[in-house]
C-alpha cells in the first residue's frame, strides 16, 4: 500500500524498518481506544505487529495522577514481529504523569509527543516533578515536540452542542490524526469506526471526526517540524491469507468455542470475575446460546468450578477460567475431577503474586500450582501458549485432551497473553478434524463407570440419562471397573497408578518438541514456555546473526513432558530458562531429567526485553 | 420432567451397595421415603440424580438405583448447579447435612435459593457433625455439649427456614425422619414446585445425638410440641386439638392461646397462608421460643423468577451439527467484520 | 473500649496515603463520615483496626491512620474474627463491599453474624462489582444489565438486611452514602452496640452503576421514597409527611397508607421497634415493594449471646510467665498421670 | 519387673524377644479400648513398643461386615521397636469378619485366638465367608485357639442389674484379661483403669473388672492349651526417664502449647473438623484456657486460616490444622500470610488421597502441595516429623521458625503418626531455652513493619494497640521497608526475592543433616521422610546385620533443605526413596540436586513393611 498524500510528495518520508510506539496518558483519556485504532490501521498497512496495554490496578486511580497513568504499546515492522519491542521510539505523553512514568523506556534520540496545555504547574504536581521537565535538561537526550494539543483540539471540535470539556475528550483522536499522518496512514478505517460507534450520537460523532481530521491536517499543512517526523514502514513479507487483529483472550474464547462445536458438545462457561481473566467471561457471555455457550457467573471460584464439573458430569464440556488466587480456591474440586475423571478445561490467566499481589501485570508464576497444587497426587494436563495466536489451537486442544482422556486440562495464559494483540491468520475451520464425542457407550459391554479404554486408559463418559448406564461416582477411593467405593489397600494403589499412567501416556500421544530456532544441539538452548516466546526468539535471531551458536525450545506441553524432551536438552551443554517468575519451569525440569539449568528468573511483572535475554545468554556463550 | 414405565416398586430404586450408617440411623427412614416417592411418582431411574457432598447424609446416593455424585464437602449445591444448566431435563435431588449446608457450603446455598432452580434440596439435618463424629453443629442448640464445645455451646444456631427465608427462597419446608406418612407428602409437595424447593427433615443420630428430637418423635406427647402446617387451615395443635396460635397486633408477634379459654374459639386462630413472606418468618423462628411447638409442613411456597431454564436436550442425544452449520458461523466469529486479506 | 486522648480532629485520622477512588465514588463520602465518628468518639487509632476484603471499597483501610488489614476477597469478616479472639480490646472494623460480603464471602458472614463478636461490619453496596469493572453484583436488583447479565439479570438479589435478618444478625441498620448526618448518627449507633453491627450503607458507583439511588439521594423528592425509622416513633414519610405504615392484620402484611385519607389519622400508624424481628423482617422486605419507601435507620437492635469475650490483654503488653508457673502446668500436662519411670 | 503369678509358676513360660499382636473386632466391639489397655500394661512391662489403629470410614459399618472391621496393633520387643511390626504374631479376632479382614497379615504359624460363638451362619455370611472356614483347610497354616469367649463373658459377667446384651459387651475385657496373662503381665493398671471410667456405674463397672478378672484367669485355671500359648517379653533397655505412651496427635499438640509457652504467647487454635486432624481440634479444646489456648471451630478451612492468620497479625501465635482437602482450601490465604509475612502454624495431618480418597487411611502425598501449591511464588517452611515422640519438638520449632521468620511453617504429619502410639521419654521442659517474642519494637527507627532484620531477613511483629508504630498491611505488593502498596516493577522483583531469600536463608540456620544410620558414603542411601522411619530404619539396621553397606537418611526439613544435603547426597551411587505417594521427595531431590533417584511408591494407605523396603533395597544391592 503506496501513500496518496499527492499534494505532500514534498514532504520526505524517512522509510524505517520498524517502529514501537507508545501512547500514554491518564486513565480517563482513551489512550486504549487510541491505541486499537491505530493498531487496526497498522495491521492494514501490511506490517506485522504486536501491542501490549498496561492498565492502572484502580478502576479509576486519581487524575492526573502516576498512579493513573495507562499505556498503549505497539511494535510493528516489515517483518515478522515478536515481542512488543523492547524500547520506545515515539511517546506521545498526554500529561506529565505520563511523561514521568514512561520516559525510561524511550530509547536515547527517540521522539517525545507532549500536550503543552497539561503542562501546568498543577499538573506537574500531581505528577510528582517539582521542576517542569520541559523546562530542565530532563528531556535533553531525546527529541521533543510540544504541541498544544488541548487548546488545537477545543478550538478544532468546540461548537454550541459541545462543551470544552466534551471538546477536550476528543483529544485522543486529534492524537490519533496525528500518528496515522505520521506514518502515512489511511484515515477510513478509523472514519468507519466512528461511525459506527456513535451513530445516533451526532455530535459526539461530529467532535470526533473533526478531531480527527484536525489532527491529521496539522501535520499535512502545517510545517512546524512535521517533516522531521514523517515515516514509512514498508509492508511486511507475510504469508497470504484473511487476517486480523485479535487478543489472547479473544483467540483463546474463540478457540473453546471451536473446540466444543468440534466435540460435538455445548459448553458451559462457569467463571467468578477476576483480573485478568474476567474478559473470558464477558466475552463468551456476549456469544451466548447462538454458539452453543451457556455462560454462568457463580458465587465464587469454587461455585464456578464445581458447576463446571457439574456440566461435564451431565454431559456437556464445562469449563472454568480464573487466574491465581482463584486457582488457589478451585484446586479442591479439581482434585475431585481427577480422581472421578472427568474432563474439564481450567484457563488460568496468569497475574503477579504473590496473594493479590499486582493483578493488572503479568507473571508466569503459576506452574507450581497447576502441576502440584492439589493434596495427593493428583495428575492431569497442563499446556501454556506461547501467543495470542496459539491460544486458539491450544484451546482446541485442550478440549480434546480433555475428552479423550477423561482428564482435568489447566491452559495457562498471562496478562501479557490475554491483553497482547497480534495478526492472526484465520485458520480454515474447514480444515480441523472433528472429534465428536462417542455416546454409542450403550453398546459397551459391560458397562462400567471405571472400565478403560486399553489405548487410553481412559474411562467412558457415561451420563445421566442413559438407560443401563446407572451407577453413583465419587471422591471416595473407588473400585477398578465397578467405581463402587473401595477401601482396598491394593485396589487405592492400583487406581493411583492407573490415573497417574493415563497422564503419562499423554506424552507419547502429542507431538515430538522441536528446536524452535537454531541447531538441535550445541553449547546452548534457551528453554522458554508460554508468552516469553517473543523476546526469547528475538534475542536468539540476534545472537545467530550475530554467529553465535544458539538454540530456542519453546515448550507449550508443560505436563505431561513431551516424551524426547529428555534426550533433546541431553544435546545441550548448557540449558537457559529465562521465566516471569523465580524459576519453576527449571525446577520441573531439572526434576524431570535430573540434569542442570540455568535459571533467569524476572519478577517485575514485566515482559522481558530482548535485549536481558541477549546478555544472560552472552554470559554463558562467552565463558 | 416425569415419564411413565412400567411401574416400579420402592426396592427396585435400590442399589446393590450395602447400606452402612449406624443402626437405628435416622437416614434409614428417610432413604425409605425417598424410594416411596420416587416410586409414587414414578420417576424413570435413568433421569433421576442425587447430588450430594460429604457428610453421613451424603452417602446417600450410593444407596439409590439411580445416577449419583457424591462430591467434596459443602458444594453439591454448586454441583448441582452445572448439572443443571448442562440438562435440566433431569430430576435433579441434593442430599447435605447441616454442617455440609450450612456451615461450609452455606454461601452455595444461598445462591442456589436466590437463583431458584428447578431441583429439590433435603437438609438432613442431625444437629450434628455425625460423619467426622460429632462436633458442635451450626444448628445445634444453644448449650450443646460436643468435644468442640465442652461447656455447652454459646451462640444461637442457624435456624434452616430462617436462613432460607432470608436467602429469597421460594420453597420451605419441615418434616421429621421417622414421621413417614408426612414426609412423603411433604417429598412429593417439593418434587412438584417449581424451583428449587429446600426441606429440612429433622434426623435423629442415635450415636452422637440421640434424642435430640425425642419431643417430636414420641408416640405420647409429642402432637403438643408439634404444628402441622396446611395451608389455609387454623393452626391448631395439643394432644388435645386445643392450642392455637393468634397474632397480637399490637407486639407483631404470634401468641400461643387455648381454645376455650378466655373467650377464644377456633376462628380467633391465624389460618396458615403458605404464600405470605411474613408468616413464614413467624413459624420459622417458633421453634426457639417456650412453650411454642414446632411446626412442620410447607411453611412458605410462592413461584419466583427462576434461572431461566435453557432448552437444552440430553446431552446424550443431541447432535449440535443437525440443526445449523455451526462451522459456517464460527467462521464469521472469526472473520468477525474486521479481517482483511494478505495476498 | 475508648479511651481519653487529646481530641483528634477527623483529619487526623487519614492516612498519609494518596486516596485513589474515581472522582465522584461514593466511597469518599463514607470515608468522612467515618472520620468523623471516630473523631467524635475519641478513639484512640492505636487501638483502632480496619480489616477489609478486596474491592474498591476495601481499599478504605489505607487511607486512615489506624491499623489496618487488606486481606483477601470475601474473608475480612473470617480475618477480623481472629483479631478479636485474639484482643478483643481492640475497636475492630470490617469494610467490605455487595460482593465481597454476599457472593463469595457470605458464608462468613453468616457466622459472624450468629457469633455475634464485638465489632462493626460496614457493607458499602454499589449492587456492582467496581473493582473488575461492573459484572454483575448478588445484591443488583431484577433486570440490572453489565457485561455478565447482557440482557437484564434474572434472579431477585440478596437482600442485605434480610439475609442478615435470617442469620440471626443482633444489629441490622441501612444509610446512605450522601446523607452524612444520618450516616453519623447510625455509625455511632453501630459502634456502640454490644455484639456484631452490620450497617448497610448504599453507596453510588458513578462509573458502573451512576444513580441507583438517585430516588434516594436527590434533594427535590426523596423524602417521597424514603422512610427514615426512629424507635418508638410511628412510620410516616414523603415531601408532605403525609405517608405511612399500617398493619393488615387480616393479610398479615405492611401497607402504605396517606394520613388523612380514609379516615386515617397518625396514631394508627405502626411505630417502630427495633427489638422487635417481625417488624424487622417486614421493613427490610420494603423496598422491594412498588409504591414503598426504602427504610433507612436501625431495622433491628437487641442483646444476644456473644461469642465469649476472652478476658485477654492486649498481646503486645502481656507476660504470661508473670502471672504462673507456666512450665510446671506443661510438666503435668506431659506427666498427665500416665507417666512410669525407667531406671 | 518379673512375672510373680506363684501358683502357675509350674507352666512354661518361652521367653520371646518380640511379638506383634493384632486385636481386630467389629466396631462396636471396643477394640480400641481392649488395645489401649494392653499398651499401657505393655509400656509398664519395660518393653519399647509401637501400635497402630485401623478404623473403617463409616461411623459404624453395617455390624459384622467386613467394611466394620476395627483393629489395633501392638509391636512390644526387649529392644528399640520402630515400627508396629511386619507380620502379625498373634491375631485376636472377635468375629469372622475379623478374621476374613486380617488374615493375610499373620505370619505363617501365626495364633489366631477366635471367638466361636460368633461364627454362627449368620455372621459367616456378613463376612461373607460361604464356608465357615474353622471347618475347610483356611486356617491349616495357623496355630487356632477357638474358645467361647461370648458365652464365657456371659457366664461370667451377668447378674439381674446386667443384661445379657450388656453383659456381652465386656467380650474386650474378658480378652484383654487373657491377653495379659498370655503375656505375663500385672491387672492392676487395667482395673485402676475401669474403676476411673466406671465410676458412679456400679453395674457396668462390676461387670467389666469381672470378665476381666475371668479371662485372666481362665488362661490362669484352665489348662486348655493355655500352656501352648505363654510368653515372656523381657524388658528393653531403655535408657532412664520417666515415659508415658503417646500418640502423635499428643504429642503434636502438646508441642504447640509448650512452643507457645517458650515464645510467650497465648495459642489461637483455629480449625474444621476433618479426619485425621480433628483429634487436634478436640484435644487442643480440652486444654484450653488454663494453657493459654484460644480454641476456635471455624466455619470451614477458609475461615479457620483466615482467623489463625488474624491472631497472628493481631499479636498472639495463629495456628491452624487440617488434611489434604482442607489444606487445599487454605491455600489462597496461606499466600495471604507468606505476602504479609506473618507468622502462622499450620498442621497437615496427610491421609489417603486424592480428593476424599481414604479418609482413615494414611499417606504421605501432600508434599507437592506444601511446597507449591500456592498461586505464585510464596516461599514458606516445611517441616515432617518422623515419629509421635519427634512430632513434640518439631511443634515447638515450628513456633519458634515461624515466629523467628515472620514466616507460615507448615508440619506435615499423617493419618499413622496422628494414631499410632509409642513409649516416650518426657522431655525436660526447663532445659528448653525459650525464645520469647520481642515487643520492644517500640524503641525500633525508624518503625518500618517492612524493614528487616539483617540476619534474619524477618520484617519486625508489629502489632495493634503499639502506639506509633500504626501501619497497613494487606495482599497487594508491597513497597520494601515502608509497606505502603506499590506497584513499582523493580520493587515487585526485589520483594520476590527478599522474601525467597528469607526462607532460604534458613537453610543455613537448620542443624546439618546427618546421616541417621550406615556410613557417611557409600553404595546406597535410602533417604526418606516423616513417618517411614521406622521401616526404614530396620530395614536398613537388618540389612547392615547381613553385612550389606548401606546408609540411612531421614529428612525432617524439607523445605529449606538442609544446606549440606546436596553433598552428602553426592557421596552415595545409588539414592533409593520409599514414600507412600508416586514420588514426591523424589521429585524434590531430584529439582534441588540434579540428581537421579530411585523413588519406591507406595500407595496403598498402609505403612510400609520392613520387608517391603528390604527387597527394594536388595535390588539395588545386589545389582
Ligand atoms: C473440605 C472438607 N472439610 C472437612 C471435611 C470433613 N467432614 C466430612 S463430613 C463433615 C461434616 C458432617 O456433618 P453434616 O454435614 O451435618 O453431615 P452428617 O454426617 O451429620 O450427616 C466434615 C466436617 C471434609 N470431608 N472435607
Ligand atoms: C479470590 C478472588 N476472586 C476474585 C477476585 C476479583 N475481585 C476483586 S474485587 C471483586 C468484587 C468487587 O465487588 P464488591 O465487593 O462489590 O466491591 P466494590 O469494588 O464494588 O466496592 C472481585 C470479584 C479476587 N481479588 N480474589
Ligand atoms: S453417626 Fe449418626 S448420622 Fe452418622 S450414620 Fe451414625 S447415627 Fe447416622
Ligand atoms: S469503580 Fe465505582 S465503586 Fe469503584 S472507585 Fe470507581 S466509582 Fe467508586
Ligand atoms: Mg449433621
Ligand atoms: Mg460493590
Amino acid at each position: 500500500m503506496a501513500s496518496n498524500h499527492d499534494k505532500n510528495l514534498f514532504q520526505k518520508r524517512e522509510t524505517i524498518d520498524a517502529a514501537v510506539v507508545r501512547f500514554a496518558g491518564d486513565s480517563g483519556d482513551g489512550i486504549q481506544i487510541l491505541g486499537k485504532q491505530f493498531t487496526q490501521s497498522t495491521a492494514l498497512a501490511g506490517n506485522d505487529l504486536a501491542t501490549f496495554q498496561d492498565f492502572p490496578a484502580e478502576i479509576r486511580a486519581p487524575a492526573g495522577s502516576a498512579s493513573g497513568v495507562s499505556a498503549f504499546q505497539i511494535n510493528f515492522g516489515s517483518h515478522k514481529t515478536q515481542t512488543i519491542g523492547d524500547n520506545i521510539d515515539i511517546l506521545f505523553a498526554m500529561n506529565p504523569a505520563a511523561l514521568k512514568v514512561n520516559l525510561s523506556d524511550l530509547r536515547d534520540g527517540g521522539l517525545i509527543i507532549i500536550d503543552e496545555n497539561c503542562f501546568t504547574t498543577r499538573d506537574l504536581a500531581k505528577a510528582g516533578y517539582d521542576v517542569n521537565p520541559l523546562d530542565d535538561h530532563t528531556l535533553d537526550h531525546y527529541r521533543l515536540m510540544r504541541l498544544p494539543l488541548s487548546n488545537l483540539t477545543i478550538k478544532a471540535v468546540k461548537t454550541e452542542h459541545i462543551s470544552i470539556r466534551e471538546a477536550r475528550h476528543a483529544r485522543n483522536m486529534w492524537a490519533l490524526g496525528l500518528a496515522l499522518w505520521m506514518f502515512d496512514r489511511e484515515k477510513t478505517t478509523v472514519t468507519d469506526w466512528i461511525r459506527k460507534k456513535f451513530a445516533g450520537k451526532t455530535h459526539i460523532l461530529e467532535a470526533n471526526l473533526t478531531a480527527l481530521d484536525a489532527g491529521f491536517a496539522y501535520a499535512d499543512v502545517t510545517e512546524y517540524n512535521a517533516n522531521r517526523h514523517l515515516y514509512h514502514v514498508p509492508e511486511a513479507p507475510i504469508e497470504t491469507g484473511l487476517y486480523r487483529n485479535v487478543t489472547g483472550t479473544e483467540t483463546l474464547c474463540w478457540g473453546l468455542v471451536t473446540g466444543a462445536m468440534l466435540a460435538n458438545l455445548k459448553m458451559v462457561y462457569c467463571s467468578y470475575p477476576i483480573t485478568p481473566a474476567s474478559d473470558m467471561l464477558h466475552l463468551l457471555t456476549g456469544l451466548g446460546e447462538p454458539y452453543n455457550i451457556i455462560p454462568f457467573q457463580a458465587e465464587d471460584e469454587i461455585a464456578s468450578v464445581c458447576a463446571a464439573i457439574g456440566a461435564s458430569y451431565a454431559g456437556h464440556l464445562g469449563v472454568t477460567g480464573s487466574s491465581g488466587p482463584g486457582m488457589a480456591l478451585k484446586s479442591e474440586a479439581i482434585s475431585l475431577a481427577v480422581a472421578t475423571e472427568l474432563p474439564l478445561v481450567i484457563i488460568n490467566a496468569q497475574r503477579g503474586g504473590p496473594s493479590t499481589g499486582l493483578p493488572t501485570k503479568t507473571e508466569q508464576a503459576d506452574l507450581y500450582q497447576a502441576i502440584w497444587g492439589r493434596s495427593a497426587d493428583t495428575p492431569l494436563v497442563v499446556l501454556a501458549p506461547r501467543s495470542p495466536s496459539a491460544c486458539f489451537s491450544a484451546a482446541i486442544e485442550a478440549v480434546e485432551l480433555a475428552i479423550t482422556f477423561m482428564t482435568p486440562v489447566i491452559l495457562l495464559t498471562d496478562g501479557y497473553l490475554s491483553n497482547a494483540s497480534e495478526a492472526w491468520k484465520i485458520p480454515d475451520i474447514d480444515a480441523i478434524t472433528p472429534f465428536p464425542v462417542k455416546r454409542n457407550a450403550e453398546s459397551l459391554t459391560p458397562p462400567l463407570p471405571y472400565s478403560r479404554d486399553p489405548e487410553t486408559l481412559a474411562r467412558p463418559w457415561l451420563i445421566p440419562g442413559m438407560k443401563g448406564k446407572i451407577h453413583r461416582i465419587g471422591g471416595l477411593e473407588r473400585q477398578n471397573q465397578t467405581g463402587n467405593v473401595s477401601y482396598d489397600p491394593q485396589n487405592h494403589h492400583e487406581m493411583t497408578l492407573l490415573r497417574h499412567n493415563k497422564i503419562a501416556g499423554i506424552a507419547n500421544r502429542i507431538p515430538r518438541q522441536k528446536v524452535e530456532y537454531g541447531p538441535d544441539k550445541g553449547l546452548l538452548a534457551i528453554v522458554g514456555w508460554g508468552s516469553t516466546f517473543g523476546p526469547i526468539h528475538q534475542a536468539v535471531r540476534q545472537l545467530t546473526e550475530q554467529e553465535y551458536i544458539i538454540s530456542h525450545i519453546h515448550l507449550h506441553h508443560i505436563w505431561p513432558l513431551p516424551g524426547n524432551l529428555g534426550t533433546l536438552l541431553s544435546c545441550f551443554e548448557f540449558i537457559l530458562i529465562p521465566e516471569m517468575n523465580m524459576g519453576q519451569l527449571a525446577t520441573l525440569l531439572r526434576s524431570a531429567y535430573s540434569r542442570p539449568i540455568i535459571s533467569y528468573p524476572k519478577v517485575t511483572g514485566q515482559p522481558f526485553k530482548i535485549s536481558e535475554i541477549v546478555d544472560a545468554a552472552l554470559k554463558i556463550l562467552e565463558k | 420432567m416425569t415419564i411413565n414405565i412400567n411401574k416400579l416398586e420402592p426396592k427396585d430404586y435400590a442399589s446393590n451397595q450395602e447400606v452402612r450408617w449406624c443402626p437405628g440411623c435416622g437416614d434409614y427412614a428417610i432413604l425409605k421415603a425417598v424410594k416411596k416417592t420416587l416410586s409414587d411418582l414414578e420417576l424413570a431411574p435413568e433421569k433421576i440424580v442425587f447430588i450430594s457432598g460429604i457428610g453421613c447424609a451424603s452417602r446417600f446416593p450410593y444407596y439409590l438405583q439411580t445416577y449419583g455424585f457424591h462430591t467434596i464437602h459443602g458444594r453439591a449445591a454448586a454441583i448441582a448447579t452445572g448439572v443443571t444448566l448442562a440438562n435440566p431435563a433431569l430430576d435433579i435431588w441434593i442430599i447435605s447435612g447441616d454442617g455440609d449446608s450450612l456451615s461450609i457450603g452455606s454461601n452455595h446455598l444461598l445462591h442456589l435459593l436466590r437463583r431458584n432452580l428447578n431441583l429439590v434440596y433435603l437438609l438432613f439435618n442431625n444437629e450434628t457433625y455425625g460423619l467426622t463424629k460429632g462436633q458442635l453443629s451450626p444448628t445445634a442448640r444453644l448449650g450443646t455439649r460436643s468435644p468442640t464445645s465442652l461447656h455447652g455451646s454459646e451462640n444461637e444456631p442457624v435456624h434452616s427456614a430462617r436462613y432460607a427465608l432470608g436467602a429469597g427462597a421460594s420453597f420451605v419446608a419441615r418434616s421429621v425422619d421417622v414421621a413417614q406418612k408426612h414426609l412423603l407428602g411433604i417429598l412429593r409437595r417439593a418434587h412438584d414446585h417449581k424451583g428449587t424447593a429446600l426441606v429440612e427433615i429433622l434426623q435423629n443420630c442415635p450415636i452422637f445425638n440421640d434424642g435430640i428430637f425425642h419431643e417430636l418423635t414420641n408416640k405420647k406427647n409429642s402432637p403438643d410440641h408439634i404444628l402441622e402446617l396446611h395451608h389455609g387451615n387454623p393452626m391448631i395443635w395439643g394432644v388435645n386439638h386445643d392450642k392455637g396460635l393468634v397474632l397480637d397486633p399490637v407486639n407483631l408477634s404470634v401468641e400461643a392461646v387455648t381454645i376455650g379459654c378466655d373467650g377464644i374459639s377456633e376462628t380467633d386462630l391465624l389460618c396458615h397462608d403458605e404464600k405470605n413472606e411474613n408468616m413464614a418468618w413467624m413459624l420459622a423462628g417458633l421453634n426457639r421460643r417456650q412453650g411454642m411447638p414446632t411446626p412442620v409442613g410447607v411453611f412458605y411456597a410462592v413461584n419466583k423468577p427462576m434461572l431461566p431454564q435453557l432448552k437444552n436436550e440430553d446431552p446424550g442425544k443431541e447432535d449440535l451439527h443437525q440443526t445449523e452449520n455451526l462451522n459456517q458461523k464460527i467462521k464469521k466469529l472469526l472473520d468477525g467484520g474486521h479481517a482483511w486479506t494478505v495476498s
